[in-house]
C-alpha cells in the first residue's frame, strides 16, 4: 500500500482537536445536555482513537530516525512526542471514565469534556512542538482550559480559590516564559529549535541569552510544578474536582516536562550552550523540589493535599532526568524520567481518582475519614494501596522499576549525591504514603459511614489504572525500551 | 534610527512595572492588567528584534501573543466573576482558605 | 522451569486464598502451602547443582534465563536458579511457611482469608529472594517481601502494631535504597565490561578486576564505598547492632505466625545477601574491613544477649536472642573459611528452625495465658506439659545443646573463625563464644520463672493443654532440629560444595 | 574382635530406655523403670564383656559416624575402648544399674508422679555418660559432656513444682556451662592446632603434641607461641570444663545445691559418674597433660586445696546429704591431686573406689531418708542402727572406706594418691604443699564421716519418725549390699603397700592400665612425666605415709567419737563461734557468685535502657525531626497568592543573580 501522507503523523493531535469540536457542536445542538453516555462516550472514543493512533504510529516506527517534521519544522512527530501523547491520552481516557460518574447531574458537561479535549490537544501539540512559538501557543492552549476546569465547581469556594491562584500564577509564569522566549529570539533571531540551536553559539550576548534561558526554564517549571514555581499546585490539586486534579497532576505535568526535555536538549543542547550551566539549574531545582514536596507532604492531614505535595515531590525525581545530563548516561537518565512519567501517569491518576471516588461517596478528605475503609470497599482500597506503594517505590507497581532505574542512572552519571538526596526523600515519601494504607486497613472504622453504590465508571478507571500499574512490572520493557530510544534520538 | 538596546530597556522597564503591579496590588483585575503589561513588554521585544534581525517571525508571533493574551483575560475575567460571587469581592488576598 | 512452578504455586495459592471465605481459609492455605513444600523437596532430592552460583564453574540447578528488560546498554533478565547455598534456604522457607500457617489457626480469628493470602504472598517473596540471580528480579522480591509483613504486623499485631509496622517498613526500605546505590556504583563502575545486571556476571567481572573508575572516583574507593553501603543496607535486615532496633518492636507486635516467618526466614535474607554480595563480590574489601566487621559481630552477639537478659517479655527475649545468634552468622561470614562460611549458612538454617520453634512456643503459651510477661506466670509445666517439653527442647537447642542444629551451626562457626586470617580472630571468637553462657543464663531464667515452680497466673484465663494443631508445628520443628543436629551433612555437604569456590580468591 | 561390634550398644541401650520411658513410660507397669533396669543391666554385661576382651590384650579405636568432612578436618563420633575406658564403663553401668533398682524403692514405692520423666532422665543420663566414656575424640566428648549437663538439669529439677529444685538445676547448669565455655574454646583450639582431636593413635593430638615438644612441629600450628606455652593454654582451657563438672574450687558451688534432686540422682550423677566425668577427661587425655608441668602443678594444687576446703565445710553441716555432697567435692579434690602429681593410676584407682563407696553412702542416705519420711536433718535422727541394720552396716562400710580406714577400699586408693603426692612433692615444694593440704583433709574426713554416722545411727532417737522409721524393701537393700561388699573389697585390686612389703605381685590395677594402645598407657605416661614434666619420684617406702594418713583418719574419727557418741550428743559446732558461721555459709562462695550474676543482670538492664533510650532514641529522633521540619517547611505556602507571586519572582531573581555571577554575564 502507498505510504501515508506526512500529516497523518499528527493524527493524535488532530483527532483530539476534532473530538473537542464535535463536543462543542453537540453542545450547540442540545445545550445543557445531561446525556452522559453520549458526551462521555464521544470523548472516550476520541481519546482512545488518539491513543490508538499514537500507539500505531509508534509501533510502525514513525518516531524513528528523527521522526517526521511538518509545517517547516514547526511540528516534530518523533518517538518522544508519541510516547508522551500516549501518556496524555491514557490519562485523559481514565479521567473521562471517572468523570462519567463524577459529573452525574451536572450541567455544562459538554463544556467540561470539550475543555478536557482542548487541553489534551494542547498537550499533544506541546509534545511535538518544533518551535518556541508553537511551544507558547500550545502552552496557552493547555493552560486556559485548565484554569476553567479547575473552577468547574463554580459555587465551591475551594474550587474558585484554586482556579484563581492557578490563573494568577499561570499568567505570571506565561508572561515570564514569553519574555524569555522574546530574549532568545533576540539572541538567535529565530524561534525554530534548529534556528535557535544554529545561531546560539556565535552570539556574544551571553547575558541576554542566559536570562532568556532561565526565564524559559521558569515557564516550564511552572507547568511541571517545580519549586519555586509550584505554589499554585497544592491549592489547585486540592481545590479542583477530583478527576481534574488527577488530570493536572499527571498529564499537565508531563506536558511541561516533554517540552522542557525537547527545548533543553535540542535548542539549548549541552554541547551548544556552554555559557549557561542550566544542568546545574535543574539540579538545584530537582533537589529543592523533591525536598520541599516530600517534607511538606509528610505532615498533611488532608489526603488530597498530601497527594498534591507528593506530586510536587515526584516532579523532583523526574527533574533528575535533566539534572543528571552530561554524565555519560544521558539517554538512560532521560529515558528513565520519561518512563517514570508514564508509570506516574497511571499510578498518580489512579490515586487522585480514588480521591474522586471518596468525594463521590462524600466521605471526608482527612486520613481519619478513611479509617477502616478497607473492609467496606476492599477492591478500591487494594487498588489505592497499590498506587501508594508504587508511588513510594515498592514493587507492587511499575513505579518501583522506573524510580530505581532513575536513581541508578543518576549514580551511573556520577551524580551520586543527587541520588542520595532522592533516597532520603523517597524514604520519607514511603512514610506518608503508608499513612493512607494504614488508615484504610489498620484503623478501625469510625462507625457512621455508609457506602451507597459502587460507581461503574470511577471503579473501572481506578481498577484499570491499578491493573496497568501492576502489569508495568513484567511489561516494563514495553515502555522502557521506546523511552530510551526516543531519548537517545534527542542527542 | 533607534538602536535596539533602547527597546530592550523599555520592555525591561515595562516588565518590571507589571511585576511591581502584581506584587503590590490586591485587586484581581489590576493583577490581570499587570500581566497584560508584562506580555506587552515581551511583544515590544519581539517586534524590535524582528526588525533588527530583519525577519518577520517576531512580528507574526507578537500577533499570536496578543490574541492569546486576550483569551487569557477572557478566562481570567470569568474566574474573577465567580471569585466575586463566592468571596464577595475581588481582593485576591481574601481567597486564602487553603494553605500550608 | 520448576522454580517458576514453585513461585507460581505460592502466588496462585495466595490469590485463591484471598477469595476464599474466611472459614475455609485456614485449610485452604495449608493445602496451598503444601504444593510449594512438596515442590521444594522435589527440587532438593533432585538437586544436581555444584559449585557456587556466582562464580565460574558453578553448575546451577533448575536454571532459567530469559531477557526481561533491555535498558539501553544493559539487559535485565529473568534469571533464576539454585546452588548449594540457596537450596537449603528454599527448603527452610517452604517448611517454615507451612508450619507458620498451622500456628495461625488458633490466634488468627478475623479477616482470615486476607491473613493467609498474605502469608503465601510472603512465601513467594522469600523464595524469590533465594532463587533470583538477576539483580532487579532479586530486588523486586527483596522489596515485595516487606509489604505482606507490613500488613501482617499492622493489621493483626499487638497494641503498638502501627508504630512497629511503619518502623519496620521504613527502616528496611531506607536500608534497601542505600544498598542499591552502592551496588549501582559497582555496576556502572564496571562500565562496558558488563552488559547485564546479572549478579553472577557482575561478581565474576569484579573478581576479575574489571572495575573501572566512575565519575573520577578510583576503583578502589568505589569498591570500599559500595561495600560499606551494601553492608549497611544488609546489616539493617540481619540485623546487626546498632541498626537493630526495629526488630524487637516488630517481633513483639507481630502475630505469632508473622514472628515465626520474620525470625525464621526474613532475617536470613540479610545474611544471605551479605554472603552473596559483600563476601562473594568484594572479598578483598571484606578482608580489609574484617576486624571491624568481626567487632560488630561480637558486639551483636554479646550486646544482643545482654539485652535479652534484661527482658521480661518472652517474645522480646527470643527477639533479642535472634540478634545475638545472627551475630554468630556474621562472624562465620567474616571468617571466610570453609567452616566459617559453611557454618554461617548452616546457622541460618538452624536459627531459622529454632527461632521459629521458640516463637511458636511463646505463641502457644500466649494463646492460653494471654500474657507473655515472665512475671505474670509460673508453673505452666503443670498445666501444659507437652508445650513445656517443646519449649525446653527449643531453649536448649538455642543454647547449643549437642545433637541439635544450633550446636552444629555455632560450632562450625567457632571452628571456622577461631583461626581465620584477620587480625585478632582468636580473641573475637573467644569473646563471641561467651555468648553461649549468657544465652543459657536468660533461657534458664525464663524457663525457671514461667514453666516451673508453683502454678500461678496473673491473667484470669483457665490454662489447659494446647490443641493438637498447635503442638504439631512445634513437634515437627523439634524433630527437624534434632535431625539437622545429628545429620548435618544432609545440607552441609552441598553448602561446603558451594562456598568452597569462594575461598579461591580474595581473602 | 566381635565383642567390639557391640560397643555402641553399651550407650545405645540406655538411650533406647530413654525413648521408651519418655513415650511409652506412662503405659508401663513400673513407668519405665524396668526398661531402664534391663538396658543398664545389658550395658553392664556388655561392659564386662569388653573388659574381658580388653584383658585379652585387645583394644578398639574406630571412627563410626562422621558428622561433616570438609577439607580441613572432619568431625566424627568414634569409639575408643582400652583398659581405662573398660574400667570406667563397668563403674558407670554398674552404678547406673543399681541406682535404677534403688529408684524402684525410692520413687515408685513412694508414689512419686512423673516417673516416666524420671526414668527417661536416668536413661538419657546413663547413655550420655557411657557415650562420653566411649568417646575417641575430644569433640564427641564435649558433646556428651553437654548432654550430661542437660540430664543433670532435668533430674535436679525433677520436682519442678517446688521452687528450690528448678533454681538449683539452673545453678548447676549455669556454673558447669561456665566451665564448659573454656572447654569448648579448648576443643576449638585443639582442632585448629592439631587438625584432629582424637585421643589415641599415631595421629592423635596427644601424640602430635608430644612430637611437637620433642622438636618436630610438623603441621602443628601454635600461632607463634612456644609450643609449651600454647599447649599449656589449651590444657588450661580444657581444664575449665573439668573444674566445672568435677566441682573443683571455685566452680564447686553448684554441687551442694544439686542435692535438691532425688537421692538416687544424687548418687548416680553427683557422686559416682557425672562429677567423675571431669576427672575421667583428664585421665583420658593424660598423655597431653603429662607434657605440661605447670598445668599439672595447677591441677594438683587445685585438687589439694579443694580436698581440704570442702572437707572443712562438711564438718558443720546438719543435713546428711549436705555432708555427703561436700565429702564428694573433697574426694574429687583427691583425684585431681593424684592426677596433678603424676599419680595417674592412683587417681583412677580412687575414682573407682570412690564411685562405689560414695554411691553406697548416697543410697544409704537415701534409705535413711525414706525411713525418715524425707527429713534429712541428722539432728532429728539417731538410733537408727537397730531399726535398719542392713542400711547401717553397709553405710558403715562406706563410711570406713570414705574415711580411709584400713582395710577398706578408700584406704588403699586415697593412700596411694597421697603417697604419689609425697614422693613427687619431695622434689617440688609446690606439690608438697598440695600434699600437705590433702593430708590435713584426711583428718577432717575422718571427723565428719563419723560425726555423720554417729548422729544418724547411734545414740537415742531424737524424733518421733526416728523412733519408728518407715521400712525399706529389697530393692533398696540389694544395691546397698552389693555396693557395701564392693566398698570393702574394691581396694584389694591394688594394694601397693602390701605389695611393697610382701613383694607379692598384686598391683592388678597398675598392670591393667599398663597395657593397651601405645601412647595411652600408664607406663608411657610415666615416661612422659619424667621426660617432659621432669617429675622425679623420691625413693620412699609406702608404709610410713600410709601409717601417717591412717593415723590422721583415726584421729579424726576418734575426735568425732569423743564429741558425738553417747545417747544424746549435744551440738559442739557452736564452740567454733564465728568460724561456724563462716563454714555454714560455705566461705561465702555462693554469695560472690550470686553477686556476679546480679551484677551481670544490672549491666544488662543498663544496656537495655541505653538501647531503648539512645540507639532507638536516635532512630525515633530522626523521624520526628524530619516530620517537624516538614511541618515548618510547609508554612511557606501561606495561602495568599501575592506572596506566591513574590516568592516566585524572588526565586527567579535569585537564579538569575547566581547564574549571572557564575556565568559572568555582567
Amino acid at each position: 500500500m502507498a505510504p501515508l501522507p506526512d500529516w497523518t503523523a499528527a493524527a493524535p493531535a488532530i483527532l483530539l482537536g476534532l473530538t473537542a469540536i464535535t463536543l462543542l457542536i453537540i453542545d450547540s445542538i442540545s445545550p445543557r445536555s445531561k446525556n452522559r453516555n453520549l458526551l462521555a462516550g464521544t470523548t472516550l472514543v476520541g481519546t482512545l482513537a488518539a491513543l490508538a493512533a499514537a500507539v500505531g504510529l509508534l509501533v510502525t516506527g514513525t518516531g524513528t530516525n528523527g521522526g517526521v517534521s511538518l509545517y517547516g519544522g514547526q511540528i516534530i512527530v518523533d518517538g518522544m512526542s508519541l510516547f508522551f501523547t500516549i501518556i496524555f491520552t491514557s490519562v485523559a481516557a481514565l479521567v473521562t471514565l471517572a468523570s462519567y460518574d463524577y459529573l452525574a447531574g451536572e450541567t455544562e458537561q459538554a463544556e467540561y469534556y470539550a475543555l478536557v479535549m482542548l487541553a489534551t490537544t494542547g498537550m499533544a501539540m506541546m509534545a511535538s512542538a518544533g518551535s518556541l512559538a508553537l511551544v507558547f501557543v500550545s502552552f496557552e492552549l493547555l493552560s486556559l482550559p485548565s484554569y476553567a476546569l479547575v473552577a468547574f465547581l463554580k459555587d465551591n469556594r475551594g474550587s474558585v480559590e484554586a482556579s484563581l491562584k492557578y490563573l494568577l500564577i499561570g499568567a505570571l509564569s506565561s508572561a515570564i516564559l514569553l519574555y524569555g522566549i522574546s530574549l532568545i529570539y533576540g539572541v538567535t533571531g529565530g524561534l525554530l529549535f534548529e534556528t535557535v540551536a544554529a545561531n546560539i553559539q556565535n552570539s556574544g550576548l551571553t547575558g541576554m541569552l542566559g536570562i532568556g534561558v532561565l526565564m524559559v526554564l521558569g515557564g516550564f517549571a511552572f507547568k511541571t510544578a517545580s519549586v519555586p514555581f509550584h505554589f499554585w499546585a497544592p491549592e489547585a490539586y486540592e481545590g479542583s474536582p477530583g478527576p481534574i486534579s488527577a488530570y493536572l497532576s499527571s498529564a499537565s505535568k508531563a506536558a511541561g516536562f516533554v517540552v522542557a526535555f525537547r527545548v533543553f536538549t535540542v535548542a539549548f543542547g549541552l554541547d551548544i550552550v556552554s555559557s549557561v550551566d542550566w544542568v546545574l539549574a535543574f539540579q538545584v531545582l530537582a533537589v529543592v523540589t523533591m525536598t520541599l514536596g516530600n517534607f511538606a507532604a509528610a505532615t498533611q492531614d488532608n489526603v488530597k493535599r498530601m497527594l498534591a505535595y507528593s506530586s510536587v515531590g515526584q516532579a523532583g525525581y523526574v527533574l533528575i532526568g535533566l539534572a543528571a545530563l552530561g554524565g555519560g548516561q544521558d539517554a538512560l537518565v532521560l529515558g528513565m524520567s520519561m518512563t517514570h512519567l508514564l508509570v506516574y501517569g497511571f499510578m498518580n491518576t489512579g490515586a487522585f481518582l480514588f480521591i474522586a471516588l471518596a468525594e463521590h461517596w462524600d466521605i471526608g478528605r482527612t486520613f481519619a475519614d478513611y479509617n477502616g475503609l478497607g473492609s467496606q470497599a476492599p477492591i478500591a482500597c487494594a487498588a489505592m494501596s497499590v498506587f501508594m506503594l508504587s508511588l513510594a517505590g515498592i514493587p507492587l507497581g511499575g513505579g518501583f522499576l522506573s524510580k530505581y532505574f532513575l536513581f541508578g542512572a543518576a549514580v551511573g552519571a556520577g551524580f551520586w549525591w543527587l541520588a542520595a538526596i532522592a533516597i532520603v526523600n523517597s524514604v520519607l515519601s514511603l512514610y506518608y504514603y503508608l499513612r493512607v494504607v494504614r488508615a484504610m486497613w489498620f484503623e478501625e472504622s469510625n462507625g457512621d459511614r455508609t457506602i451507597e453504590g459502587y460507581p461503574l465508571g470511577l471503579y473501572t478507571a481506578v481498577i484499570a489504572a491499578a491493573v496497568v500499574t501492576v502489569l508495568l512490572i513484567p511489561a516494563f520493557n514495553l515502555v522502557a525500551d521506546p523511552a530510551v530510544d526516543a531519548a537517545a534520538a534527542l542527542f | 534610527m533607534v538602536p535596539v538596546q533602547y527597546y530592550l530597556l523599555l520592555s525591561a522597564g515595562l516588565f518590571c512595572v507589571g511585576l511591581f503591579g502584581i506584587l503590590t496590588r490586591r485587586n484581581a483585575l489590576v493583577f490581570l492588567m499587570s500581566v497584560e503589561i508584562m506580555l506587552t513588554a515581551a511583544n515590544i521585544n519581539f517586534v524590535a528584534f524582528s526588525f533588527q534581525h530583519g525577519n518577520l517571525t517576531g512580528q507574526v508571533f507578537s500577533l499570536f501573543t496578543i490574541a492569546l493574551a486576550a483569551a487569557e483575560v477572557a478566562v481570567g475575567i470569568g474566574i474573577v466573576l465567580v471569585l466575586y460571587r463566592n468571596f464577595r469581592g475581588v481582593d485576591v488576598t481574601e481567597a486564602a482558605t487553603m494553605r500550608w | 522451569m520448576i522454580i517458576e512452578l514453585l513461585l507460581a504455586f505460592c502466588l496462585i495459592g495466595a490469590v485463591v486464598v484471598f477469595v476464599l471465605p474466611d472459614e475455609y481459609a485456614p485449610v485452604g492455605a495449608l493445602t496451598a502451602s503444601l504444593f510449594p513444600l512438596v515442590t521444594s523437596f522435589v527440587m532438593w532430592f533432585g538437586f544436581d547443582g555444584s559449585g557456587n552460583a556466582f562464580l565460574e564453574g558453578g553448575q546451577l540447578a533448575y536454571e532459567t534465563m530469559v531477557q526481561w528488560i533491555s535498558l539501553g546498554p544493559y539487559a535485565i533478565n529473568w534469571h533464576v536458579g539454585v546452588d548449594g547455598i540457596s537450596m537449603p534456604l528454599v527448603v527452610l522457607a517452604t517448611v517454615l511457611t507451612t508450619l507458620a500457617i498451622l500456628t495461625a489457626w488458633t490466634p488468627i480469628d478475623e479477616r482470615r482469608s486476607q491473613f493467609y493470602g498474605l502469608m503465601l504472598l510472603l512465601e513467594a517473596g522469600l523464595l524469590g529472594v533465594f532463587v533470583a540471580l538477576d539483580f532487579f528480579a532479586w530486588l523486586v522480591f527483596w522489596e515485595v517481601v516487606l509489604v505482606p509483613m507490613y500488613m501482617l504486623i499492622g493489621v493483626w499485631g499487638g497494641p503498638r502494631r502501627k508504630y512497629a509496622a511503619v518502623k519496620f517498613f521504613v527502616y528496611t526500605n531506607l536500608a534497601t535504597l542505600v544498598m542499591f546505590l552502592g551496588f549501582m556504583a559497582l555496576v556502572f563502575g564496571l562500565g562496558d565490561s558488563v552488559s547485564t545486571l546479572d549478579m553472577p556476571a557482575i561478581t565474576q567481572a569484579i573478581r576479575a578486576g574489571e572495575l573501572g573508575s566512575l565519575a573520577g572516583i578510583a576503583p578502589g574507593t568505589i569498591k570500599s564505598v559500595a561495600f560499606v553501603a551494601m553492608f549497611a543496607g544488609f546489616a539493617v535486615k540481619v540485623p546487626i547492632v546498632p541498626v537493630h532496633t526495629w526488630l524487637p518492636d516488630a517481633h513483639v507486635e507481630a502475630p505469632t505466625p508473622a514472628s515465626v516467618m520474620l525470625a525464621g526466614a526474613l532475617l536470613k535474607m540479610g545474611t544471605y545477601a551479605l554472603l552473596r554480595f559483600n563476601f562473594t563480590m568484594l572479598p578483598d574489601v571484606a578482608a580489609d574491613f574484617a576486624p571491624f566487621i568481626a567487632l560488630l559481630a561480637v558486639v551483636s552477639v554479646i550486646y544482643g544477649a545482654m539485652l535479652a537478659l534484661a527482658q521480661q517479655d518472652l517474645k522480646r527475649i527470643v527477639a533479642y536472642s535472634s540478634i545475638s545468634s545472627m551475630g554468630f552468622v556474621i562472624l562465620g561470614l567474616v571468617a571466610y573459611t570453609e567452616y566459617g562460611l559453611g557454618g554461617a549458612t548452616f546457622q541460618m538454617l538452624s536459627h531459622g528452625l529454632l527461632s521459629g520453634l521458640l516463637f511458636a512456643c511463646v505463641g502457644v503459651i500466649y494463646n492460653t495465658t494471654h500474657t507473655r510477661m515472665v512475671g505474670d506466670m509460673s508453673g505452666l509445666a503443670d498445666r501444659m506439659p507437652v508445650t513445656t517439653g517443646m519449649f525446653v527442647a527449643g531453649s536448649f537447642g538455642y543454647m547449643g545443646l549437642p545433637f541439635m542444629a544450633g550446636f552444629m551451626g555455632e560450632y562450625f562457626i567457632f571452628q571456622g573463625s577461631f583461626a581465620a586470617d584477620f587480625a585478632g580472630s582468636m580473641v573475637f571468637t573467644a569473646v563471641a563464644m561467651f555468648g553461649i553462657v549468657i544465652v543459657a543464663g536468660y533461657f534458664l531464667y525464663a524457663m525457671q520463672r514461667t514453666l516451673f515452680g508453683e502454678y500461678r497466673l496473673e491473667t484470669d484465663y483457665t490454662v489447659g493443654r494446647a490443641a493438637v494443631h498447635d503442638i504439631v508445628p512445634l513437634a515437627v520443628l523439634v524433630v527437624l532440629v534434632i535431625v539437622l543436629g545429628t545429620a548435618p551433612n544432609i545440607f552441609f555437604d552441598m553448602i561446603t560444595d558451594a562456598v568452597g569456590p569462594m575461598l579461591g580468591g580474595g581473602l | 574382635m566381635v565383642a567390639f561390634d557391640y560397643a555402641p550398644a553399651i550407650a545405645l541401650l540406655p538411650f533406647a530406655s530413654f525413648v521408651i520411658a519418655l513415650f511409652a513410660g506412662k503405659y508401663m507397669p513400673k513407668r519405665g523403670a524396668l526398661a531402664g533396669i534391663l538396658a543398664t543391666g545389658g550395658s553392664l554385661v556388655l561392659s564386662i564383656w569388653m573388659a574381658f576382651t580388653v584383658a585379652g590384650g585387645e583394644t578398639y579405636n574406630e571412627e563410626l559416624y562422621t558428622f561433616v568432612s570438609p577439607e580441613a578436618f572432619d568431625l566424627h563420633l568414634g569409639i575408643l575402648v582400652d583398659p581405662l575406658a573398660a574400667l570406667m564403663l563397668i563403674i558407670v553401668s554398674l552404678v547406673a544399674f543399681l541406682v535404677h533398682i534403688f529408684s524402684l524403692g525410692y520413687m515408685n514405692d513412694e508414689g512419686e508422679t512423673g516417673l516416666p520423666r524420671y526414668y527417661a532422665g536416668l536413661g538419657l543420663f546413663t547413655a550420655s555418660m557411657l557415650g562420653f566414656v566411649l568417646a575417641d575424640n575430644l569433640f564427641m566428648a564435649f558433646m556428651f559432656f553437654e548432654m550430661v549437663g542437660l540430664c543433670s538439669w532435668l533430674l535436679i529439677g525433677f520436682w519442678f513444682r517446688d521452687d528450690a529444685p528448678p533454681s538449683a538445676a539452673k545453678k548447676a547448669f549455669l556454673v558447669t556451662r561456665f566451665g564448659d565455655y573454656f572447654f569448648l574454646v579448648g576443643v576449638v583450639g585443639i582442632f585448629v592446632t592439631f587438625s584432629t582431636a582424637t585421643y589415641a593413635g599415631s595421629e592423635s593430638f596427644v601424640r602430635l603434641a608430644e612430637e611437637a615438644l620433642a622438636g618436630n612441629v610438623g603441621a602443628v600450628n601454635t600461632f607463634g607461641f612456644e609450643p609449651q606455652t600454647w599447649f599449656a593454654i589449651l590444657g588450661l582451657l580444657v581444664l575449665g570444663g573439668v573444674i566445672g563438672k568435677s566441682a573443683q574450687f571455685p566452680l564447686h558451688t553448684w554441687l551442694p545445691d544439686a542435692m535438691e534432686g532425688p537421692t538416687p540422682v544424687s548418687a548416680l550423677i553427683h557422686a559416682a559418674t557425672m562429677v567423675a566425668a571431669g576427672v575421667y577427661l583428664v585421665a583420658r587425655m593424660y598423655g597431653f597433660y603429662a607434657l605440661l608441668p605447670t598445668v599439672l602443678a595447677i591441677i594438683a594444687f587445685i585438687g589439694g586445696f579443694t580436698a581440704l576446703f570442702a572437707a572443712t565445710m562438711a564438718v558443720v553441716k546438719r543435713e546428711i546429704k549436705q555432708v555427703l555432697a561436700y565429702s564428694t567435692i573433697s574426694q574429687y579434690g583427691y583425684m585431681m591431686l593424684g592426677l596433678g602429681v603424676g599419680g595417674y593410676v592412683a587417681a583412677t584407682f580412687h575414682l573407682m573406689t570412690h564411685a562405689f563407696f560414695k554411691a553406697l553412702l548416697f543410697l544409704g542416705a537415701g534409705s535413711v531418708i525414706i525411713a525418715m519420711h524425707h527429713n534429712e536433718d541428722m539432728w532429728d535422727m539417731g538410733g537408727l542402727k537397730d531399726r535398719m541394720p542392713v542400711t547401717y552396716w553397709t553405710f558403715l562400710a562406706g563410711s570406713l572406706a570414705l574415711a580411709g580406714i584400713f582395710p577398706f577400699a578408700g584406704f588403699w586408693s586415697k593412700d596411694e594418691v597421697l603417697y604419689e603426692a609425697l614422693v613427687h612433692g619431695l622434689n617440688d615444694p609446690l606439690l608438697l604443699g598440695a600434699y600437705a593440704m590433702g593430708l590435713l583433709a584426711v583428718l577432717f574426713t575422718g571427723f565428719y564421716t563419723f560425726r555423720m554416722v554417729l548422729l544418724t545411727f547411734h545414740g537415742e532417737p531424737r524424733s518421733e519418725t526416728a523412733k519408728n522409721p518407715h521400712g525399706v524393701g529389697w530393692n533398696v537393700k540389694l544395691p546397698l549390699a552389693v555396693l557395701g561388699a564392693l566398698a570393702v573389697v574394691a581396694g584389694f585390686i591394688n594394694m601397693v603397700p602390701v605389695a611393697e612389703l610382701t613383694g607379692a605381685n598384686i598391683e592388678f590395677l597398675h598392670k591393667w592400665l599398663e597395657h593397651g594402645i601405645t601412647g595411652v598407657t600408664s607406663e608411657h605416661y610415666g615416661e612422659l612425666l619424667s621426660e617432659f614434666a621432669g617429675y622425679q619420684a623420691a625413693e620412699l617406702s609406702p608404709l610410713i605415709p600410709a601409717v601417717v594418713s591412717l593415723g590422721l583418719a583415726l584421729a579424726g574419727a576418734g575426735l568425732a567419737y569423743v564429741l558425738y557418741s553417747g545417747a544424746s550428743p549435744e551440738r559442739h559446732t557452736d564452740r567454733l563461734g564465728s568460724i561456724k558461721t563462716l563454714l555454714m555459709s560455705n566461705y561465702y562462695q555462693d554469695e560472690y557468685q550470686v553477686w556476679l550474676a546480679d551484677a551481670t543482670t544490672r549491666v544488662a538492664r543498663a544496656a537495655d535502657t541505653f538501647d531503648q533510650g539512645v540507639i532507638d532514641g536516635v532512630v525515633n529522633g530522626v523521624s520526628s525531626v524530619s516530620l517537624f521540619s516538614g511541618s515548618r517547611i510547609k508554612r511557606v505556602q501561606t495561602g495568599v497568592v501575592t506572596n506566591y507571586a513574590a516568592l516566585l519572582s524572588l526565586g527567579l531573581v535569585a537564579l538569575l543573580v547566581v547564574f549571572g555571577l557564575l556565568g559572568g554575564w555582567f
